[in-house]
């Protein structure tokens, strides 16, 4: 039990502190800590293009992908280190949003499935931020259920071995900015659904490829649809067999769980500060007994998140595999923010139905409110994660399916109300 | 014993019910939301040709002359479809204060207005942030005009007067009349977690301002005006909590995962089980409030409190676990969820928040009206 | 809306009230009303007893049973004046606990399915409280799963027509003190499970029924499990043909909802008394912040509970049927009350660990505390209720039924861990 | 940076828990709960004879000499089995006070004895309902002599001698040590919601009590070592919360209804997914407690009360929660679940009730200790 860095990890951390000092973009600290919940804080410049070349930098520096092989173009240091790095990086880490799916998960899924060529040239931009990668998963009649897509991949007629694509992807992050997409898509629907399914890579050029922005509840548009339209793929640009798609995309969905850091805010720390600082009746809000006792359950949230994370972090640094337990971060953070944000306003009082720069804290509140419902949700809705939970870790059965030795093409698509 | 609404209610609100689903679709929603104007006129000037806007209005003053019951049913008729106008400020408060507190000329002169539709009223008392209290009262009239900032006033940027709370010249609290075309006015419209719904910032800088009610009694006066809107709130929220719970039973229906509607997993059917519960207890102390509101009961202040907490809790419940049965579709700006997560989000916060009104319903408790406990 | 009598009920109200007055056994009131979680609270006599004689003398003078029809011991009341009598007869009602189910479940299973004979027979004696009737449905394998019934029932091979009943009824609240039994069994297991029961009654006295008290979690013994050895039940005892026991069963299971009162109590009435008198740091308890918070939440699920019976009161006075929305008594009331001992001990701080005649009101947030966990599974346990809600009153589709077409001797059993 | 215990920390752990699995299994728990005897003598001779009683006294004064992290090792594997010893009373209380207060004499008197488990001792702070605060502690020391009563007092029927909170002759609050088999210790036996534990009225009239710290000091000396032992107690709480949640899924997993494990129903599973969740938070904020217990960080007071909110919030959750899973089967006296809800609940008021450690929490984080809360 420790909080301390080792000798090595104090040295590392000095390099990294030091090297940040000297090289980042501190014209633009007051703005990216001003972020919240999908957007950067950045108005004096254009955050793609501000964080291309902090990420530029980095690798130049060797400070990109600090998980990834040296050849590949990353920093191959262990997971404290990344901790370490990503603690002195702070809020020059908001920079790095564009790639947080290609770093995580698209470049991992490429180093598993890919031939080493195709490795040695497509991973090196993704590390240096030159290229950015998009996740093409998500369908409109798929949701929690994955595996229920249905864009069609099928062989061209004409004898050149490429692959015609039509259909419709959504909910991908940053489409609009990416150079390359990972594409699961079905190529048989005649075998049950988990069976069917073929990975390919793309450039997001490729003719018959049309990205829309969603306009989001909160009026935000971090995510896209994606359609396509007889879309042609070299079949060199396949991943893994004709059929092997969703074990191909498990490495993907796998990589997310190693995205582990010091455990995702439920916005306690803003609440409390807020409580300190706003009055009920004339007294200091953090006096009120109903206050306390509301804030010390989000704190034990906050608090059991971080001390979760860091002792993942332990797990990792001796060679464990993250599991399926790191599930419960989001799972708590999300109806956390929601509830919390809620008692916020409610302090507030009728002023609370305000969301503008001149609320508290500049209606970071009313954002959390409007925002947590997609936490809730995206990457695993609250529900998927109880599953996850009940039966991966503690070892409980499985839904009963009814889909599951079933012809793709013979499952349902809509209920009757 | 009959804790119901009576058959002519009911078939008000079939009325109103029909009335409104035609002229109050979501679209008619989005075009507040998306800013075309702060509210629906056309909506507003139907519901008062309806008799809706005056139906608890003596016919004396311009006003069908029903009752306080049929003000509930429509209140929660208005709630269900979210209606984007000015009831609740108009109707639910300013004729309320009128009717309560004044003069003969000044109901004369303002209600057969309200009623029509012709005018609108609003009720200017908030200033800062926090739960109100009298010390936060700081507008202040001398010698007839009243000067200070009130924000956020509800429909202040298409009120045509409003009842302000301001201090006297004695430093008491008493209610002014204050018209709001006056050169004194300014309004600056508010961003709000609603824009269905104006919000605005009202600063008087010494314009005419007229007693209404008896000096220094503004603070009770306001006091009981708004445990009778917080009834009828608690209505409208009654029905955005129905609607919403059917917006996720539907879709629950409609919608297949895994091969299965997804309204078959327990995951769903018991979010949805616990949404009808919570929204059946705020209906039944729904009734409650209204029985004590028509009833003129001693029970008023309890019933008022109970209706309000149960059903501020059901909709916030309601609106933001539909939007978990919709899932990521539920997230976006194109389907409707969002409209009744704002909303049940902005009705928890009119009148005093949630913690407002736990905390007023046990000191009326404990002050006496214990008997509502058993 | 009105909560106040008409003329008709009021003078009804008048006669019940006058009729008690001069009737009821006073000298026990006291007692009556330490009533708690099962215990009638006398100690001056046998509550059986003192039970049978009120019941005597209420069927008597015409006010046993007021929803049974008069020529089987009943009054044949409105429900309206069911609930005023209710509510008059108040801490005396506590004396008819023995017969709640024999007139509220047993009765008008009788009356819907036996012959006028056996009706005419078997009723005016329950009415009238001189036989008790218990209800032998549950069994250890089955609990929520009430189908899952394994007691045989088979034919005698001795040609008398008799039937053999082995087996192990559970929870049986009463059998100790009762005449007689209703009872479920499965005579043909080579069918699916809902298809093969058969419904019968018999007289506890009959040989080879054995009955042995449960020792409960919270020390006390309500209810019994019920063994069965080679019981012989003549056919003459069977209500409803062979094979239709399940739909028997819905008949007692229907009428359960139709025992409505004022709503089930939460503890909350109990609650507020206590925080009027606690004190927390020198102050009254309810000046508290947190306090008042918490007993807010409370109050409105109180109070919803109680309107919500009146509501169900006035629907039932109209002609309307009760129906399953009437589960969500239950559901309130047993959660709350549990969290509600919870927060009642807090406030006693380390004393509430004591539970003795000294303590607040005696014990009796102690006795709630360890009590409601079992009113959150009685009678259909909290997941059985939601199920109920989500399907028969919001109409949402059931559970994926595996056991469903399956002969029941080929469901399984057992589980592996 | 390593927030988990040691390979030698865990070995431990191992060991005792084979020790317990052998020695306290639920029969040994139930005995108790019969009323055999007020605690497990041989169990608790055993744990003396283990090591785990001295685990954290120091070898001069014939303990084992290993540290704090120790202490909460074994406090969990206590925890996970109900333990009917008086470890809490006599090792993290008692002893603690002695270690951060005694006077060498009193040292080397007593905790040789209480690590060997010759005596037992306990703390006699409570008086009357409700929160504990100085102006309830009304027993008085007098010349060398105490008067006063206190309960309930945990092990006050077995224990051989008591810290006591009492007034001291300048009416401030100072620690006494009473030895209680003199004859003007009345002890009376308390009925309590767990009886696996003892709890008892102790009245002083006029008996030998010896100081123990500085005069005046002592609700400063009980808060730090309530705060230590809360942390303990916590383990304890986490060790119950996963055996109750254990016990859960293996009966989910073995029960049939409907022809599938319960355990298939998502009811179910997400009802032990949450309960998995709490113990998980738990987990994470016990350890931050026992690292601010061995490092003695300065945020101590703001761990204690972080892991205490926790891992009470946690186990009364899973050892309801297990009732549930269990149905009707888990309200019978013969199934253990009931165990693990009584000691819930009384550990949920050890100390404090969760009331008083979550407004502790905030009072010390806004003290000052903000630094965790980010």
């Amino acid at each position: 039990m420790d909080f301390q860095d080792t000798p090595e990890e104090a040295a590392f951390r000095a390099e990294a502190r030091a090297w940040i000092d000297a090289n980042a973009p501190k014209h633009l600290e007051a703005e990216l800590k001003r972020a919240s919940f999908g957007s950067s804080g950045l108005t004096s410049e254009d955050p793609v293009a501000a964080g291309k070349a902090w990420q530029k930098k980095k690798a130049e520096a060797g400070w990109a992908c600090l998980h990834w092989p040296k050849e590949y173009g990353g920093g191959a240091r262990t997971p404290i280190e990344r901790v370490i790095w990503n603690q002195e990086e702070g809020p020059y880490a908001v920079l790095s949003g564009a790639f947080t799916i290609g770093h995580g998960m698209c470049g991992p899924t490429v180093m598993a499935w890919a031939d080493e060529e195709q490795s040695r040239k497509l991973l090196p931009p993704l590390a240096s931020g030159e290229e950015i990668w998009c996740q093409l998963f998500s369908e409109p009649a798929g949701g929690s259920d994955l595996a229920g897509l249905r864009t069609r991949a099928v062989k061209a007629d004409d004898g050149s071995g490429d692959w015609i694509v039509n259909g419709q992807k959504i909910w991908t992050s940053g489409a609009q900015i990416s150079d390359w997409g990972l594409l699961i898509t079905r190529t048989d629907p005649d075998v049950p659904k988990h069976k069917g399914l073929t990975m390919f890579f793309l450039s997001m050029d490729t003719p018959g490829v049309e990205v829309r922005p969603i306009k989001q509840a909160n009026g935000a548009s971090g995510f896209n649809e994606v359609y396509f339209t007889d879309v042609r793929i070299p079949d060199s640009q396949r991943l893994g067999d004709v059929g092997q798609g969703w074990k191909v995309s498990l490495t993907t969905l796998m990589n997310e769980r190693l995205s582990i850091g010091s455990g995702m805010s439920t916005g306690f720390p803003e609440l409390f500060r807020f409580c300190m600082e706003a009055e009920i009746e004339g007294k200091p809000a953090i006096e009120d007994s109903a206050v306390r006792t509301r804030l010390a359950q989000f704190a034990v949230k906050q608090s059991g998140l971080k001390y979760t994370g860091m002792r993942a972090i332990t797990a990792l640094s001796k060679g464990d595999t993250p599991g399926p337990e790191n599930s419960i971060g989001k799972l708590v953070a999300g109806a956390t923010m929601q509830e919390l944000a809620m008692f916020a306003l409610d302090i507030q009082g009728e002023a609370g139905v305000i969301w503008s720069e001149d609320s508290p804290q500049r209606g970071r509140f009313q954002a959390m409110l409007m925002r947590s419902p997609a936490t809730r949700i995206e990457g695993g809705s609250d529900e998927i994660l109880r599953n996850i939970i009940g039966e991966r870790v503690l070892g409980l059965p499985g839904d009963i399916r009814v889909d599951k030795d079933v012809p793709f093409k013979d499952i349902p698509t809509r209920g009757g109300s | 014993m009959n804790l119901d609404f009576s058959d002519e209610q009911k078939q008000l609100r079939d009325q109103v019910r029909r009335f409104l689903s035609e002229k109050c679709p979501p679209a008619a929603v989005r075009k507040i939301l998306e800013g075309s104007s702060a509210f629906d006129r056309d909506l507003y000037l139907g519901l008062a040709e309806l008799g809706v806007l005056g139906a608890a209005i003596p016919e004396e003053y311009g006003g069908v002359g029903l009752g306080d019951l049929e003000l509930c049913v429509i209140a929660e008729e208005l709630g269900r479809v979210i209606a984007p106008v000015p009831v609740s400020s108009s109707i639910y408060l300013t004729a309320e204060f009128l009717l309560m507190s004044g003069s003969e000329a000044q109901k004369a002169c303002w209600l057969p207005k309200l009623s029509s539709g012709e005018v609108i009223g609003t009720f200017a008392f908030n200033e800062g942030q926090g739960r109100m209290t009298p010390d936060k009262v700081q507008a202040r009239v001398e010698g007839g005009k009243i000067t200070g900032t009130k924000a956020p006033i509800a429909d202040g940027s298409i009120a045509d007067f409003a009842i302000v709370a301001a201090r006297d010249e004695a430093d008491g609290i008493s209610l002014y009349l204050v018209k709001l075309d006056d050169d004194g006015v300014s309004r600056d419209a508010l961003e709000s977690i609603d824009p269905t719904r104006d919000q605005t910032r009202l600063t008087f800088d010494g314009c005419p301002a007229e007693l209404l009610g008896g000096q220094g009694e503004g603070w009770h006066i306001a006091s009981v005006v708004m445990d009778r809107a917080a009834i009828l709130l608690a209505f409208e929220q009654l029905g955005g909590s129905d609607r919403a719970m059917e917006m996720a039973r539907d879709y629950a229906l409609e919608r297949i995962a895994f091969g299965r509607q997804i309204g078959s997993f327990q995951a769903i059917k018991h979010m949805l089980a616990d949404m009808y519960v919570s929204a059946t207890l705020a209906r039944s102390n729904c009734y409650y409030g209204a029985w004590a509101l028509a009833s003129g009961a001693s029970e008023r202040p309890v019933a008022a409190a109970t209706a309000r907490v149960s059903a501020t809790t059901a909709f916030q419940q309601c609106s933001k676990n539909n939007i978990q049965v919709h899932g990521g579709m539920g997230f976006t700006w194109a389907f409707d969820c969002h409209l009744y997560y704002r909303r049940s989000n902005a009705l928890a916060l009119a009148l005093g928040g949630l913690s407002t009104w736990e905390s007023l319903l046990i000191e009326r408790m404990s002050a006496g009206n214990t008997e509502s406990a058993a």
